[in-house]
């Protein structure tokens, strides 16, 4: 009854912090929503023990990506007419009433497939550190490498594409900085 | 404590030779870009040190025991197979030619040759990674690899106007598409409980008609996949980046993404379908006829209007995805098909991309049609070279795409889709006019004020010897057909 | 030699001299690259001569010999392979092609000793030929195609070897857009006789093949219509669209932009017939299809009609010579489509000798007159130019269907099957009769405006006008006897069998064609003299108006009565191919175009249904051109159209 | 009523989904970009959920690799945003459009 409880709570808290996420006009408040909601979500991964799936989305998300957006909103410093949205018209009602068609027929297609579905008991330790850890260094060892490339991929891609307004200011001396 | 066994034997190694190869090339020329303080030296090494990559990725492949039965390698995340080596060869000889014929051109465009050569290695490290992924996450890791560098090439060019915009549209489409594809493989892991595609395949033959393709979620899954993976080859209806992206991209980038991304996408695409789905299920194959018709239509109609040669390329690689798709529709025959059309279409457009670098002396984002006017007075030889290959692209014999336009047009007769392949022939009237008007341009219009005088001999003789390759697999297209269908009928 | 190395030779050597001028042409020289190109067509000639010698050894039922190079395409059940194939058919036109090139190649040696591309025209003429031979020794329809599609690419190149007007570059557009229309049709046609075979369980191309499985093909249907009728048909427009017929002919006279003597080898003598070739390698199709014969013979008899209309009114001299080519080619499609094959090949034959020489003495009519190509300012050059004046007599003689010569011979024979053979009428005859007079009439018109009457051009002028050199005029002088004696290849039946002479022709292509052979009829006599008095009525009717009373055709409308007037503009085709054809394609091209990138969502969806269209709309066109989230929305649209699929198919 | 997977899908959908809406219609890139964000992570909670539900451990490890994969799309996509505001003064997508047709 508490797990229901808790459930409703989360989840009801999470998708009103996302809708609020691509509803609200300011930038600021719109991260600070998208927070709320991966916070939320990571009490859902804990309800399903994923219990080191929810430590990472805390860490990772709210503490690292979730920061680069602030950090690169304050940035830009946007003005008030840059952030302002305008109205919602009628192309955006109607783009959301195709959303709307996308989620009732996925919710269709799981309801027709999983509908009836329970969870069963899960085993102890399921979910833990352990248990991934051992996961992607054994089976998952090729994607974890993957991943690594692809962050140095990202540092790389990160460094190009900024690198130049470094160069433009200061022609001398472009990389040390950036590196 | 767990004991932790890597998953690793020494055979594996030689059968990742190529793969490793890229990736150790990709990381020398980091470590060059980090090494030399010179620009112009970076430039160089790093230039030298991705040709090496490509040329030993291509000698690894190459060694591969053709004939051996694939497995799947390192805990099921890889396979290790002919038709990875198939591609690997393809992506090999792509990755060299995309540095060698872009080498001149990226000063013009500004773009620095260390950054390029970087990112364009590690974006090939992902392709060569998804031609040969045994499992969802690994496809979906492989396709981030490919695409990141990707999006960044797209913006890296200093003077340019559109660069920029192009990598933001392609980013936010990309990342859209990355998204649904996830949620694709989510759906599909739903129902399947794996995300290796043996296991996928497993299911579905062992699962009753009730649970295994008929069940909805795997349906819905599957088809957020195909969106995804639809939108890397730019299959109507999800080909609207396409023309802006390639035409805002510096034109040493648009080869990259019309030849290198594209040819990988396409494999994967296949790989997927043909090895973890039974594609050859009635009302499925109807969605694949969609795709398959819109794309002829979208691509050969929106080129028809275009000006700038760049749009037009793209317009018509929408349009080439549709006839890939056409090989799809004979499986296992017509995998053999898909796989060679995949090839040539390469290899032709990334020559003509070449070319369109090789005239475009002062690197612009646009390269209209009338810029190429009289291309054929002022430099002959080269304008002849680009006739080839717009030619390979509309299909005309004796060139390569008219060979593999016959072996996806035959498969599809084969297996009764008469319909789908009358299509094809008809809307490859409409490719014809539009090529053909930038070879008429290049041969019979007055000389436009278009040099390309002082560009490079090398550049000019690799894509002549590319042009010859075109022309040579048209007239004996029989080992190129036997490679492929070799490499691609054993996927079923 | 065997009779397979020959026949590879043929075909080869002309492909070795293109390459060879092609690759290394700047290294060993303007003057040597054209020797170079006469010397393969000389040797190919030579080799094709010697096949077909060879091949007229054999006994008449084994007459087919096929050299295979190597297997072009497998695909599991379909294997093309590059693979020639010599029978009585292919070795006439071998003959042709190589004969007539290689005297075209000689000409072009003095025609084209000033110009700067001169290794570059040869390498492209010796191209032109390999696709040539290709066309007619192709073993399969493929091969066929290859050719096919090779010398269409040729003759764009050379008819924009000199790009100096845009006009030019026009006249390359127009002939790829009409030629690739009639190419898509042979695809389909070709795809369409391989469906039938395969699905009956043996799938081939060749030609043998095919006709082997003739019966499969007859009792094939598509949809109600029978397959054999369809293949026919596509096949056919296929071949107006190559041979310049109603209503695909439009290209031709543009065409004749190019270089004289290529007018002479491609949009004379080999190419544009092609067409026809075709026709007659496939008569076994179009037996089973008589509806398409029909048609082929009626859409052949009215472009000799109208081509010769328009011929009437033509001035410039290339142009005159460009629509009496439709107007022959127009005469054998006719001559095929009632059945008469060896009719309409020996039309063919005759044609490529005095239609290849009537250009090229126009070429040096237009090389002496420093490139002057209008009839109205010439006149008089008989003096100044005796070689040319002579050999333009014997072709215009020739063409004009008066005996003896060559073109009198196939003509009447032509007309003889159209009025005799089951599938011929009174109607068609009449049709050909017709357009007999005037083709007589503006052939001769032409010649006397050339170079009879006084000199209509400035003194100077024509002080400067002079005979061609020996390396011209001997080509013509070879084709003007090949035009006076071509007759003899296959006599008229009456004659031939009064004077115990064998028809040659007939006799050679009799293993090829369908026997039907159409009886002697009682009325050959009467129908020759037919042919003579308005052959003689046209010439004379020319002579008269244009010797006697020395009209000059005048520039000022006003001054034309309408038939004329509309003639001389052509009948307003283009221009209405520009308002039914051009405009619309590249209308349907920008408004297609249009929705995938302009206001995409602005067009694309307001498309769909209206109501939505209409709501939509006002919101829709605030989105701007080139937005990302329009991109987006189709994106995510054709997602879930695709979804929205499942679920229904999943009810 | 205790959760059962469905309700966790129909979570997951909805994120997704919102996400969705997100890129579709916001005109502000940042916004667009975490919207981006929302759709990842609706498939993640999916994934997660099957996980549970298969009682097997591929699908949080997909869940994994998808927040790291998101981090560097994210860092991605905010340099270019960045760079494109330096050239442009704007973060608007409406008013990025010089290239169509």
């Amino acid at each position: 009854m508490l797990t229901a409880i808790v459930f409703y709570i989360l989840a009801t808290l999470c998708v009103v912090t996302a809708v609020l996420t691509v509803t609200l006009a300011n930038p600021v408040t719109c991260a600070l929503s998208l927070i709320a909601c991966l916070m939320c979500l990571a009490g859902l991964f804990a309800q399903l023990s994923a219990g080191y799936v929810a430590i990472l989305q805390v860490l990772v998300y709210a503490g690292a990506i979730m920061v680069l957006f602030l950090f690169v909103v304050m940035l830009l410093n946007l003005t008030r007419e840059e952030a302002d949205e305008g109205t919602f018209g009628t192309a955006r009602a109607l783009t959301s009433l195709v959303c709307v068609a996308f989620l009732l027929d996925l919710y269709v297609f799981v309801d027709a497939a999983v509908g009836t579905r329970d969870f069963t008991e899960a085993l102890e330790g399921f979910g833990s550190l352990a248990g991934v850890g051992e996961a992607l260094f054994s089976r998952y060892l090729v994607p974890f490498e993957v991943i690594s490339l692809l962050l140095t991929a990202a540092v790389v891609g990160v460094v190009a594409i900024t690198r130049r307004q470094l160069s433009v200011s200061k022609a001398s001396e472009p990389l040390k900085v950036a590196r | 404590m767990l004991p932790i066994v890597l998953p690793v034997d020494t055979g594996d190694l030689t059968a990742l030779g190529p793969l490793l190869a890229v990736l150790i090339a990709a990381l020398g020329v980091l470590t060059v870009d980090m090494t030399f303080e010179r620009e112009e030296a970076r430039g160089r090494w790093s230039f030298i040190v991705g040709l090496v990559g490509a040329g030993l990725a291509a000698g690894c492949a190459s060694l591969w025991q053709w004939e051996a039965p694939g497995r799947a390698i390192l805990g099921g995340a890889l396979y290790a197979d002919a038709f990875s080596s198939f591609f690997d060869v393809l992506l090999a000889t792509l990755l060299g030619l995309t540095l060698v014929v872009s080498w001149y051109c990226l000063d013009r465009v500004k773009v620095k040759p260390a950054e390029f050569t970087g990112l364009a290695v590690l974006s090939f490290s992902g392709m060569f990674l998804m031609v040969r992924a045994a499992d969802m996450l690994t496809l979906f890791l492989a396709i981030e690899l490919m695409s990141l560098p990707v999006y960044v090439l797209a913006g890296l060019s200093a003077g340019s106007k559109t660069g920029r915009e192009a990598a933001l549209k392609y980013f936010v489409l990309g990342s859209l598409a990355s998204a649904i594809l996830l949620y694709g493989m989510a759906l599909v892991y739903g129902v399947t409980a794996s995300l290796g595609y043996t296991d996928i395949a497993g299911y579905l033959a062992t699962a009753s008609r009730e649970s295994g393709v008929e069940n909805p979620l795997f349906l819905a899954g599957l088809a957020l996949m195909l969106v995804g993976l639809g939108f890397k080859v730019a299959a109507a209806p999800f080909h609207m980046w396409t023309p802006d992206v390639y035409e805002g991209a510096p034109t040493p980038v648009t080869t990259l993404m019309a030849s290198g991304v594209r040819a990988a996408a396409a494999a994967a695409l296949l790989r997927f379908l043909a090895g973890a789905v039974l594609l050859t299920r009635g009302h499925w194959m109807m969605l694949v006829w969609a795709l398959a018709a819109l794309s002829m239509i979208a691509g050969n109609v929106g080129a028809l209007a275009q000006t700038n040669v760049k749009r037009l390329l793209a317009y018509s690689g929408i349009a080439h995805a549709g006839y890939m798709l056409l090989g799809l529709f004979a499986l296992p025959r017509g995998a053999g098909g898909f796989s060679m059309y995949v090839a040539v279409y390469a290899l032709s457009v990334l020559g003509a991309f070449g070319a369109l670098q090789w005239f475009d002396d002062r690197g612009r984002e646009t390269v209209d049609i009338e810029d190429l006017a009289g291309a054929g007075k002022r430099h002959p030889w080269m304008a002849s070279v680009m006739t080839v290959f717009l030619l390979s692209l509309a299909g005309i014999p004796p060139t390569a795409g008219f060979a593999a336009k016959w072996f996806v047009f035959a498969a599809a007769v084969q297996a009764g889709y008469v319909g789908l392949a009358l299509l094809g022939v008809m809307t490859s009237l409409f490719g014809a006019y539009y090529y053909l008007r930038v070879v008429i341009a290049m041969w019979m219009d007055e000389p436009a004020d278009i040099s390309g005088a002082d560009q490079s001999p090398t550049t000019g003789l690799v894509l002549g010897l590319l042009a010859l390759a075109v022309l040579f697999i048209g007239c004996f297209p029989g080992w190129l057909w036997f490679l492929a269908d070799l490499a691609s009928s054993k996927l079923v | 030699m065997g009779l397979e190395t020959l026949i590879a030779l043929v075909v080869l050597l002309p492909l070795a001299g293109a390459a060879l001028n092609g690759f290394f042409g700047q290294l060993h020289g303007k003057r040597l690259s054209g020797y170079l190109a006469c010397a393969v067509m000389a040797a190919s000639f030579a080799c094709a001569a010697s096949a077909v010698a060879g091949l007229s050894g054999l006994s008449p039922a084994s007459r087919s010999v096929t050299s295979v190079l190597y297997t072009w395409m497998d695909a599991s059940s379909l294997r093309v392979e590059m693979a020639f194939t010599l029978d009585p058919l292919s070795g006439v036109m071998i003959l042709v092609v190589t004969g007539v090139g290689f005297l075209i190649h000689v000409y072009s040696l003095g025609y084209m000793a000033h110009d700067d591309g001169r290794v570059r025209y040869f390498s492209y003429l010796n191209l032109f030929v390999f696709f040539m031979l290709v066309l007619v020794l192709g073993a399969s329809m493929p091969v066929m195609f290859l050719g096919w599609e090779g010398v269409g690419l040729c003759s764009y190149l050379l008819i924009g070897f000199w790009f100096e007007d845009a006009a030019k570059a026009t006249a390359g557009k127009k002939a790829f857009l009409t030629n690739r229309v009639g190419d898509m049709f042979f695809a389909l046609g070709m795809f369409s006789l391989f469906w039938a075979t395969y699905q009956a369980g043996s799938g081939t191309l060749a030609f043998a093949g095919l006709k082997a499985n003739k019966h499969l093909i007859e009792q094939a249907t598509v949809g109600a219509v029978p397959l054999a009728t369809f293949a026919a048909l596509c096949l056919f427009i296929g071949a107006t669209g190559k041979s310049a017929q109603i209503p695909l002919y439009v290209w031709l006279p543009d065409a004749m932009a190019g270089p004289t003597p290529v007018s002479a080898l491609i949009h004379a003598a080999t190419m544009v017939t092609a067409g026809v070739y075709m026709v007659a390698r496939m008569s076994w199709l179009y037996q089973m299809a008589p509806g398409v014969m029909e048609l082929v013979a009626w859409i052949g008899a009215l472009t000799a009609l109208f081509a010769a209309a328009i011929g009437l009114a033509a001035t410039d001299i290339k142009k005159v010579l460009a629509y009496s080519t439709i107007s022959q080619l127009g005469y054998m499609f006719l001559g095929v489509g009632v059945g008469g094959y060896v009719a309409g090949i020996f039309h063919l034959v005759t044609h490529a000798f005095f239609k290849g020489l009537l250009f090229l003495g126009a070429g040096s009519v237009i090389h002496g007159c420093h490139g002057n190509q209008d009839i109205r300012k010439m006149g008089g050059l008989k003096d100044k130019m005796p070689w040319t004046f002579w050999t333009f007599l014997v072709a215009t003689w020739a063409i004009a269907g008066l005996p003896p010569f060559a073109g009198f011979v196939s003509k009447d024979e032509i007309l003889y099957e159209a009025y005799n053979s089951p599938h011929g009428s009174l109607a068609l005859w009449l049709a050909g009769v017709v357009a007999a007079v005037m083709t007589a009439f503006y052939m001769f018109r032409l010649f006397t405006l050339t170079f009879l009457g006084a000199p209509r051009m400035g003194k100077k002028d024509f002080d400067h006008v002079h005979e061609s050199p020996a390396v011209m005029t001997v080509p013509l002088a070879v084709l003007a006897g090949l035009s006076a004696v071509g007759g003899a290849l296959n006599l008229p039946g009456g004659i031939a069998h009064a004077l115990h002479l064998p028809r040659v022709l007939s006799d050679w292509l009799a293993p090829v064609f369908p026997v039907e052979a159409t009886a002697h009829a009682s009325n050959e006599w009467a129908l020759m003299g037919a042919s003579v008095l308005v052959a003689l009525a046209g010439t004379l009717g020319a002579l008269h108006v244009y010797y006697r009373q020395k009209t000059v055709p005048v520039a000022d409308n006003a001054r034309l009565t309408v038939p004329v007037r509309m003639a001389r503009d052509k009948f307003y085709v283009d221009e209405a191919y520009d308002i039914l054809i051009v405009k619309p394609v590249r209308g349907l091209g920008r408004f297609l175009a249009g929705p995938i990138d302009k206001r995409v969502i602005d067009r694309v969806l307001a498309e769909l249904p209206p109501a939505v269209a209409y709501w939509l709309s006002a919101r829709v066109t605030s989105l701007q051109n080139g937005n990302v989230q329009a991109y987006a929305v189709v994106l995510f649209g054709g997602t879930v159209a695709i979804l929205a699929y499942l679920t229904l198919y999943l009810r | 009523m205790t959760p059962a997977p469905i309700h966790y899908l129909v979570v997951s959908a909805l994120l997704f989904t919102t996400g969705v809406v997100g890129v579709l219609t916001r005109r502000n890139m940042l916004v667009i970009l975490m919207a981006i964000e929302l759709m990842l992570n609706g498939a993640n909670l999916a994934f997660v959920a099957f996980s549970r539900m298969h009682h097997q451990l591929d699908g949080q490890v997909v869940s994994v690799f998808v927040m790291t994969v998101a981090a560097a799309e994210a860092a991605i996509g905010l340099a270019i945003v960045v760079q494109l505001f330096r050239q442009r003064g704007t973060v608007r997508v409406d008013e990025t459009t010089l290239l169509r047709g």
